[in-house]
């Protein structure tokens, strides 16, 4: 069995579950903690939130978990292994994206009702999907996707290639993609805001390291990597 | 290595009943220390099932298999050696080396299976090998060897574990002529020497003429005929055999005495056969006898194809006592000899007739002649034809 | 002088061979019992912990819905298609393969094997992101089929096809290969003497003489194809009733209702067995 | 009787020779050669595809870093130590499947193999979350296995190996299946004879007669193994160093630098043909 | 689909080069329309290999092959005729029906693959099934055939296209002796039949000897005698044919001509045989002669078994002018012969002598045991040997 937490002592493994949107927010994050921490290592788990979420509950032995969305989250704290509450540390919001240079002369929205267009959207039950069934609700359109991914990376690989002439995702997104995709901002993005939440885990191995990585994730540090990484925060 | 006492402990018994998808072998035999039987037959007349079971790989449906005093199947008390335990040595159709085997590895499989340590064991095989004339090629893959070494070092196989009963299925069959006459001379020089019981199964007479003490004859399963080489190759009692050994053999309808000694036979449509053998002599079973019931016995004439004379023309009245009109049915050149298949006229017999090509020459025979032939009753034995 | 004692479990032995008929040198060992049923626990337990994990009050509700219905149609037509193309395809690779030792250089046939094992190393994701390059709308060669005849691969049932294909025809050549390899070409040669074209030859020899091989990678290929997900979703997308395949249903259902996956997982097992054990007996012939 | 195999000598004799040696009656016909060369050209151009797109310029930096080193050691070991597993426990599965013919029902043996199919059907993910709910510290199996020994296969790379085993244990079992059906029993009634126990029979005939098969499957399940990305993720994460193989590093490299992504796959297939290739000919014998 | 004018063109002319793996096989041969030409030899001689270059399946490296005025295989006129144009029929060693087929679509494949309707090629085929005398079985797979049901099918099969050559391959290896006989005898029927020119490999000499116009014997992939039947029986030039036909040969050494007329033959060790025939006897190569040069032949001395008496004592001065001392070696039972193999003390040359069973009795022999053997010189032959 771990030993009694000690808050001074901040040593050892940390093991964060972290949704594959972080990859690189987190690896940034990961090599500073450990800078500031003589003594620890950090180690990111990456994937999918709900698949993130069904190892926890399976009982991974994880200290931190960081999901894209509260419902990844949930899934979680219902099963008793949140310690504490969950904190929001960053939210993103949703951008069209479209092949460099747009091609298809996308302008807003409206065009994701074109049926001459090759759309892409994130499935319905995938976390940006649910955003964006928020976001078309909202400006009181009917989008005529050609293809429902399951996630934001599998759309975005569709408009890198030029294979649709537009997607909704995120602005993370669009920002890591670099130059191979255009980003448009259309009115009403702001509306829909997934937040990301944070927590440590009750049976977290390492729990004082754990504390110490989330305050780190939410303190200065921790925010301008995620701003710089185009996360929104604050 | 050899057992001194072997002898009277190494004697074969078996009853062997097996049934399967509509075949059945009912075989009963009997081989003593030293002794080689071979058993005689057809394609798919079951010799093969019979030497699988007496080695422990079918398990009979009834029936006891005893060597020297050991029971290895019974299945009516449930009992069943495993092959393992058997002591059974097998030679088989077509060898069975393991292919990936030197001949040497090969040979030396038995004595490790038994636990002897890899250098004894080598040693050993190699001293068979040389034994079967085959010591040069102890390195060679089976695939490099030919068919005579591939039948020595087979035979080495078995042999190395001086099995108490030797098993040979048509160990020659796959031999060309030149390799088989040597090959045949140098098992009969095993065999002798060795102490065991042996069965050797073939489809060659030839082979059991020369190799074995005793045949059986097995036809469809059952044993039709079992005798000394000489008993079955004189009085062959059936078709088979007869075939086989090279003789006439004519079934009767009726058998009666002559007045003045010998007798005769008369068969299917009428034709008249005479011998000098006393009638009695069609009702001794004794040496030839089947395992079917003494009901199916027929008295019938045996007649080697070279005692029968054939004519072009109706012979004069003379001794032999048998003159039948018959047509030529079939001319086969031999190297010395030429043998006529002729159908009589009376019933339609297949006669099988012998003559020299100089005899051929003047009779300048084709097929659809008419010949008489002749035999001579003193030729001609009883027998008893299944 | 080696022993033939009778040992004690001779008797033992004797007893456990019990009926009458064949019985094989080679019977099971028991030594091999134990890794034999550790390999089938293997298999089957986690199978097992999908079943007992099941939802099954909710099951009827999450399976008879028209979207599953799509989904399970789709996977069967577009596994069964992909068969096919692996059969009408692979089988004249195998067959180049195996006879192109005839004129053509050890090294030409090993490159081509390591060529046909490629699509099963991919990673399917990276499987379908080639294909997405080659056929896509500005692909390698999809460039062209959209500019001169307007085709587009990607997001069509078409996709979906090609996508298991290209996984699943590995599976097909390796078993044909094999196959072929084991037959006596002796027959071939007969056939020839006997005035048969080559074609005639490959169709009524060849082919006949193979049958048990080409069934047994069909079914390979049949449920590789069921089950493939990666390469499908970069290449053919999922879109409900055209190109989302039961695995995608099932992995999407994992991101909101992790439950439902699992039955849907369950339903395509089960109808995938069904169909492989009822096909076999005809399929790949008596006593196989 | 004497079989009339071409071998690789006899060909290199009848080139020296001029256009002398065997000719088949079954050389390839024309008709065949066109979708021999579809389906050559179907399995290699998108792999065609893939290198004209990979960024050649920035190769080097993308290759060279101590990740990407440790990602390939982690996929070859596992995939290695997977296939070993799949030997070790996949040949006796195989021996008892064919020869369980002895003994048992054929709904036995048909339900056996559907069963030996089914890691081939179930979506990797599935598999993996299956593998979760059997043998995660919740799981129905693995909760004794942590509560009585303090053992948590999960996101270690024993549960790597563990899910590449899972998905490639089909081509194996399939593969041996085959290889034992072909092979003659008559050699273990040979060895039978000569003394030897099932066990010797099985280690020292039966194994060495089906080499050719066993190599082929482990070929089959390395490839497999190597290629895993489902099953793998979702049983055993995704750890740098230790969970984290070449196709869950090239997915998530797929997030931020999908060229990124092509060069770590295109990496991942030149060292398994290399592998492959360089084996074949001491693993598979000479000829095949 | 019969050929209406095939005498003549049927001849089969070929020389036949095949070079692979070390083995060599050099071999020309003439057949005329209606001959039959069989090739004898041992294992591995190459027997197969030539009949494969024969039926196109194996691309000579050099020679020539005519058939009629077609030339089939002309390497240096790069001529190359695949084996579906050839015309050529061919029954394989194991018959090769194909397992997927009924005998009867096995026989109708060759008319269906030169184009003949399916109705009329299965009636065809029909017929000649009937003529092999198994129409009853032409449903059955090869697997549910007998083996002389399999060869008649391949036959069938082969015959059904009318071929203007027929190559048969070891056609009765398979059999069983009894089934053989029959089928050699229905073989030699269809072959008389058969208008176009037949080679047949077997490795039997009664086959060659019952089915052969003419033999040629190949060993190690030269022709090392050629001949009739009767020639070779009577002359053979290799230990291997001499084995075969069963004659002894003993090599001279030295051949010198006798004042009153025969000729005397020193062997190495210093043995004498005398035999009356001419010193040019030995250099007469013409019917046997081999292919190889004539520088190889030797001059050998030729005698059946059956013309050497064996004593148990040095027999006095009489008529056998040959009289030497030797050692028995072996003895074979056979069914009517005793066949003893003997050592000569000059040399150690192996004499074979066949006495009778009565004549055995009387002898007493064992192995090892001394004897003098004698031939009559009018008995020995002379002959050149390989
Ligand atoms: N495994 C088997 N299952 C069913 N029947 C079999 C089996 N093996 C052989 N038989 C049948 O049993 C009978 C006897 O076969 P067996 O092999 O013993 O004959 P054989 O006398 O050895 O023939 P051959 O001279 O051809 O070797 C045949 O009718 C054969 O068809
Ligand atoms: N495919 C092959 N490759 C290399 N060598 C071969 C091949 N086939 C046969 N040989 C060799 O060629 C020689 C002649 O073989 P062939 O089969 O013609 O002999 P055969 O006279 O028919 O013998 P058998 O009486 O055993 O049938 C042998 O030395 C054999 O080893
Ligand atoms: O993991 Mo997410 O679920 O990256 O969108
Ligand atoms: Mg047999
Ligand atoms: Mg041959």
């Amino acid at each position: 069995a771990p030993a009694g937490p000690d808050p001074d002592a901040v040593t050892g493994t940390v093991v964060v579950f972290a949704a594959a949107s972080l990859t690189e927010a987190f690896t940034d994050l990961a090599d500073e903690f450990e800078a500031a921490h003589p003594g620890t290592a950090v180690t990111v788990n990456l994937g999918s939130s709900a698949a993130l979420a069904q190892q926890l509950t399976a009982g991974a032995p994880a200290d931190v978990f960081a999901a894209a969305n509260e419902a990844a989250m949930g899934v979680v704290s219902d099963a008793g292994l949140v310690r504490g509450e969950a904190a929001v540390f960053a939210r993103n919001s949703l951008r069209i994206a479209v092949p460099a240079g747009n091609p298809a002369g996308v302008t807003g929205l409206a065009d994701f009702a074109r049926r001459d267009l090759t759309v892409a959207l994130c499935a319905p039950e995938a976390p940006c999907g649910m955003l964006s069934a928020r976001v078309f609700a909202y400006a009181g359109i009917t989008p005529a996707p050609d293809t429902l991914e399951q996630d934001v990376k599998a759309a975005l690989v569709k408009v890198e290639r030029d294979e649709v002439d537009c997607a909704l995702v995120y602005r993370t997104d669009v920002l890591a993609a670099g130059g191979a995709v255009d980003g448009i901002d259309f009115p009403g993005a702001d509306e829909a805001v997934t937040e990301y939440p944070i927590a440590t885990l009750g049976d977290a191995p390492n729990p004082g390291a754990a504390e110490a990585f989330l305050d780190f994730v939410l303190s200065g540090t921790g925010r301008a990597a995620l701003a710089a990484a185009g996360f929104g925060v604050g | 290595m050899r057992a001194p006492d072997r002898a009277g402990q190494a004697a074969l018994e078996a009853l062997v009943l097996v049934e399967r998808d509509g075949f059945r072998l009912d075989v009963r035999l009997t081989v003593p220390s030293g002794g080689v039987l071979a058993v005689l037959g057809p394609n798919g007349a079951g010799k093969t099932t019979l030497l699988r079971a007496l080695a422990g790989l079918i398990v009979p449906n009834a029936g006891r298999v005893r060597v020297g005093d050991r029971i290895l199947d019974d299945p009516a008390a449930g009992i069943h050696l495993e092959p393992q335990a058997r002591g059974i040595g097998v030679v088989f159709q077509d060898y069975l080396l393991f292919p990936h085997l030197s001949a040497l590895d090969n040979v030396a499989f038995g004595p490790r299976a038994h636990g002897v340590p890899a250098r004894e064991a080598r040693e050993r095989s190699q001293a068979w090998l040389t034994r079967v004339g085959i010591g040069d090629r102890a390195g060679a893959r089976p695939a490099a060897l030919s068919g005579g070494q591939s039948q020595r070092a087979a035979l080495a196989r078995a042999l190395v574990l001086e099995p108490s009963v030797l098993l040979l299925d048509e160990p020659l069959a796959a031999l060309d002529a030149a390799t088989r006459m040597d090959v045949r001379a140098d098992l009969s020089g095993y065999l002798r020497e060795f102490g065991g019981a042996t069965v050797l199964v073939t489809h060659d007479p030839l082979d059991a003429l020369i190799l074995a003490d005793e045949i059986i004859v097995l036809e469809a399963g059952v044993v039709t005929q079992r005798g000394t080489p000489q008993e079955v190759s004189r009085a062959p009692r059936t078709d088979y055999v007869a075939r086989l050994v090279g003789q006439n053999l004519l079934r009767a309808a009726s058998l009666r005495g002559l007045a003045g000694g010998g007798s005769a036979l008369t068969l299917a449509g009428g034709l008249e056969v005479s011998s000098a053998d006393e009638p009695s002599a069609a009702g001794m079973l004794a040496p030839g006898s089947a395992e079917s019931g003494p009901g199916q016995s027929t008295p019938a004439a045996v007649f080697s194809p070279s005692a029968v004379f054939v004519h072009s023309a109706r012979p004069g009245a003379g001794s032999p006592r048998n003159v039948w009109a018959a047509r030529v049915a079939g001319i086969e050149q031999h190297a010395a000899i030429v043998r006529i298949r002729c159908l009589t006229e009376l019933g339609g017999h297949t006669v099988l007739a012998d003559v020299t090509p100089a005899a051929m020459g003047e009779l300048r025979l084709r097929p659809g002649d008419q010949v008489w032939l002749s035999v001579k009753a003193v030729e001609v034995h009883l027998t008893a034809a299944a | 002088m080696v022993g033939y004692e009778v040992r004690a479990d001779d008797r033992a032995a004797a007893r456990a061979a019990g009926r009458a008929g064949d019985r094989r040198g080679g019977g099971v060992p028991g030594a091999l019992w134990v890794p034999a049923v550790i390999a089938i626990a293997f298999l089957v337990l986690p199978l097992v912990a999908l079943l007992a994990k099941a939802p099954w009050g909710s099951i009827p509700e999450q399976l008879f819905t028209p979207e599953v219905g799509d989904a399970l149609r789709l996977s069967l037509l577009s596994a069964l298609a992909a068969t096919a193309l692996c059969v009408l395809f692979g089988v004249p690779l195998a067959w180049v393969l195996v006879r192109s030792s005839d004129w053509a250089s050890p090294i030409f046939r090993r490159v081509l094997r390591a060529l046909v094992l490629v699509p099963l190393v991919l990673p399917p994701v990276v499987g379908g992101v080639a294909l997405l390059l080659l056929l896509g709308r500005r692909g390698l060669a999809g460039q062209y089929l959209y500019d001169w005849f307007g085709v587009s691969i990607p997001f069509t049932t078409t996709a979906v096809v090609l996508a298991q294909t290209f996984v699943a025809m590995p599976f097909l050549v390796l078993a044909v290969e094999g196959a072929l390899r084991g037959a006596d070409r002796r027959y071939e040669d007969a056939a020839a003497t006997l005035g048969a074209s080559r074609w005639l030859i490959f169709r009524r020899v060849t082919l006949p003489l193979v049958a048990p091989g080409v069934s047994a990678g069909a079914v390979l290929c049949f449920a590789r194809a069921l089950g493939e997900f990666g390469a499908t979703i970069t290449f053919a997308g999922s879109f409900p009733g055209v190109t989302q395949t039961m695995p995608i249903s099932a992995y999407l259902a994992l991101q909101s209702n992790p439950d439902g996956a699992i039955v849907l997982s369950l339903l395509l097992l089960a109808v995938s067995l069904v169909v492989l054990v009822s096909l076999r007996d005809r399929w790949i012939g008596v006593g196989t």
